[in-house]
């Protein structure tokens, strides 16, 4: 069996989310949200999937639309949370699990969202950040992701600008800051996959397509590897067949450079 | 009264979008890709409106549009884009990086607690997170408070009571009754929180029949209503229609400059009104995007 | 996980009442004489729970028969009593005044107001007035805090997180999606700023026909539901019943005296389980309870 | 017609609402309950109407039931606010008229809820003051009435327990307690109407079959009465009719003790 990177990229997504985890994606997001949509049909069945833009409790959409709160997304869902619901529970610390990224990510799991060169003369201004610069606070875990590794210019040694905070931020700690999430617990990039160690992203799974030293030069602070730095464990057939049959018009690929999209693996 | 008593409040979009004073704070209702109040828009447009400070949760072309005809002064919103579908906003990223626009951003949250202070009736209310934050800096006008219990410190954010909140809606009465699919987002909190809701709705029907759908915003909270068919067009008005997403493209791809923004605004809003804006879309289309929940193949060949 | 995921919540009105913890702090769902989780109560009651903390808006018979059952320790409600029709509550004014309660009366708003901290998160929450009154003095766990923005000083109200929600609803499914009918009054709210949520349902039905009556209260707040039929009576349970006034005069009499309350206890609660209850109340006054729909002539007969 | 002093009691206080009115009843107030609904069908029919415990607005019951949250009192409303929805607008100043009782009044329209004696030791514990001790500090108008002035306990000097306020409680002002409604601008008894000046009660009328001593000697606080003191203008057949038909099974009657029902007119 064929596959290529962006399924892939979504599997790695899925497989930080546990079972039984309260889960929730942002808008603009679709890697995150077919990942989710793909974890609960296979390992974690008994998760609470919180449909992005929808807000919708485990639907089963007949496929991913290019925008976060079309209609067929809260389809086979008995029940839609309130705005103010979602981000109450977010807030008082009962939802588990959230994926974030953004256009800059220091090595705290901080994240720009906002604008490249900083506010208020931003160089490039870009979307912003959603709910993240609340929720970033108190959700239990962050799941980050970046598809744009590989430009040098997303793993940075500080931010322009922090739009949702990772375990540090130039004003202190999350227990400095009162913070009552664990912040970032992996980062997955389209090069390997980290995880937190002391508060610092740590490399522990790389792509076997990928060399250390490359991934080295692509990230702008010190990269830190773990003593036990493995190839990223191959995906199982069904999670790529699962991938295919939940996104049948490949919305996910929008999240990729072209020539992401040209790497293509066997099972 | 802040209420609004009026038993027959619809009206005609002109009329409706002079309620909208320049200057003005105005909340935008829907979000992303839905259940934007584009008529409204348009209209605020033509009536060259100016100096808005709007606020909102994640907007798209509501805002581009509006910022690409000079009517917004300050921006408050939590994001505004396409999506990864096309991406980066035209007109707002043009205006904010020359220094064009005020982009006071923020958070989805933060919006949610300033809007429920005004509908609380209290002058502010803490939140959780933004310390530590760029957008902590970008409000100088946040404060702080200790808890009397806790003794945390906690960013303390203002009341934030609109002028006005523009919502569109599938169904509504003459009396102002709407009714939404979910989901709402703010669109319940801007109707309580602002001095009064200027609706759009895509058909005028009996009270009997939206308060069978289920009545989300009561009329009197709502000071204006306006039928404006595909109101909320090229954005979805479910369960009437889908979103217009090869409509988005052109306005996204004509934006590029300020040439093409300018001429797509003198195109389809200020050459016309809102009828004619219809005829320049489309029986055809419009027929398509109505026809989004005929099969799941007819709804994802709107996107593929 | 404070989310409650189980697919399958149904257990027996025994194992749902030990849930509720002695000396537990326990919000009591419903008001007045309408959807009362009188099934629960009178469960708790044979549990000999003690040292509750009842928190809730305006309540009647549940919270006298607690008290007479010397179930409650602390009683913060707005009010308790029968309103015009019965008048006080025997058994609460009894042991207020002989100081066996501690009466620590609250405001509905203040109440809300509390329940909305532990909802969003935060340590305290202000209210606009209670200053200058006697309920102020009566809680001297309430603080004050200064508006960062106005200057102005606003009494601050402790978040209250219940340990647990009782909440009686018509219909729910096994996974404890409860549709309820307005007055949701604080139901809504307690279920989620609890703990947990212990349901009891007139019926249990499929998820489909909750779902389309409406999910007021989703299931990942509830941590167990159960079977109640009549679980409401003598309060009311619409559209399933009314309330049962001659039965609450019944209750208002015996509990005129401490060992009339106690005789009223033995023979409806102590002495039976809810299945005996139902058959001391008989099938015939359930089904003229549930007649009240059948005409106004009929509705009315219940009260004249 | 002849027409009986309850029937009499609820268009008096039905008078104290304005036409275009946002008007609220608490529940356990059938007198007032009636009034607004009356007040609605005759002289203010542009008023909003929400139902007491039902939070239901312009509902049109087809008879008052004895408790305030059976579900014929929202029939015929298309919409029922949820129970914060209503305190919210209450506490932001949208409410214009809400009617409050209380076991002790005193001149400033101070009001008694909870206990005879104070608390936390009470000779008499009473039910208590539902929303009241918010609201009375936001609502724009209030109307108070009581049904007991002429036992001479409910019209007293000083409340033993303030559950709502009025224009003054021993802590200040409303505008020194930084209250925004208006407090308090009538207030009805079986004996006669008052109205606030300068945050005092003053009476207005006095019921025909009422002299000035016996009001006088019922009030425990100084008599202020008006230059203008008249006695209270009859009311309207349709009013008396009206009330018949609202309140078919007669539950206003409830509020009275025996005697003052036994009090009877003629149009």
């Amino acid at each position: 069996m064929k596959f290529t990177f962006d399924e892939w990229f979504v599997v790695e997504l899925a497989r930080t989310i546990r079972d039984g985890e309260v889960t929730f994606h942002g808008f603009a997001s679709p890697c995150a949200q077919v990942a989710m949509h793909l974890a609960k049909r296979t390992h974690a069945p008994n998760m609470m999937l919180i449909e992005g833009a929808m807000y919708a409790v485990n639907p089963t959409p007949a496929f991913i639309p290019p925008t976060g709160n079309d209609a067929v997304l809260k389809q086979g869902a008995v029940y839609s949370m309130r705005f103010e619901e979602f981000f109450d529970a977010a807030v008082r610390g009962d939802i588990d699990r959230m994926f974030l990224s953004g256009i800059q990510i220091d090595r705290y799991g901080n994240a720009n969202l906002t604008a490249v060169g900083g506010m208020p003369r931003p160089k490039v201004k870009i979307g912003g950040g959603g709910g993240g610069c609340n929720v970033s606070a108190t959700v239990r875990h962050l799941s980050i992701w970046s598809t744009n590794h590989r430009t040098g210019r997303c793993l940075v040694s500080a931010c322009d600008f922090i739009t949702d905070v990772g375990h540090r931020t130039p004003a202190g700690t999350r227990a400095e800051l009162g913070y009552t999430g664990g912040g970032p617990d992996w980062m997955v990039t389209e090069l390997g996959i980290f995880d937190f160690h002391e508060g610092r992203a740590r490399l522990r799974r790389i792509f076997p397509d990928v060399a250390v030293e490359e991934l080295e030069a692509a990230t702008a602070f010190d990269l830190e590897v773990a003593a036990d730095l493995t190839e990223v464990d191959p995906p199982e057939r069904s999670q790529i067949e699962w991938v295919r049959k939940l996104d049948p018009i490949g919305i996910r690929r929008n999240e990729f450079r072209p020539q992401e999209l040209q790497r293509t693996f066997g099972l | 009264m802040a209420f609004h008593l009026d038993a027959d409040k619809l009206t005609d979009l002109n009329s409706a979008a002079r309620l909208v004073p320049s200057g003005g704070l105005v909340a935008l209702g829907g979000s992303l890709s839905a259940r934007l109040p584009m008529a409204l828009v348009r209209e605020l447009i033509r009536l060259e409106t100016a100096e808005l400070h709007v606020v909102g949760s994640a907007h798209s072309i509501d805002v581009d549009l509006l910022v690409a005809a000079g009517a917004i002064k300050v921006c408050e919103q939590s994001y505004v884009g396409f999506e990864q579908d096309h991406g980066l906003a035209p007109a707002f990223r043009r205006a904010a990086q020359n220094g064009e626009l005020e982009v006071r951003e923020s958070c989805c949250d933060t919006v949610l607690t300033q809007i429920r202070a005004a509908e609380m009736g209290l002058p502010f209310l803490p939140v959780r997170g933004v310390k530590g934050t760029g957008i902590r800096e970008l409000h100088p006008e946040y404060g702080e408070v200790t808890c009397p219990f806790t003794g945390e410190t906690l960013v303390a954010v203002p009341a934030l009571s609109p002028d006005v909140a523009l919502i569109h809606a599938p169904m509504g009465d003459r009396a102002g009754n709407l009714h939404l699919e979910q989901p709402y987002v703010l669109d319940e909190r801007f109707a309580a929180g602002s001095a009064a809701v200027v609706a759009t709705v895509d058909r005028i029907v009996s009270t009997q029949e939206v308060a069978e759908a289920g009545i989300v915003i009561p009329a009197y909270r709502v000071a204006a209503v306006v039928e404006a068919p595909f109101g909320a067009h090229p954005t979805s008005a479910f369960p009437g229609y889908a979103y217009d997403r090869a409509h988005i493209a052109e306005w996204v791809r004509a934006a590029g400059t300020p040439q093409g923004a300018a001429a797509y605004l003198e195109q389809y809003v200020m050459s016309t009104d809102e009828a004619g804006y219809r005829e320049m879309i489309g029986e055809q289309r419009m027929a398509q995007l109505r026809g989004y929940s005929d099969s799941t193949e007819s709804w994802m060949s709107l996107y593929s």
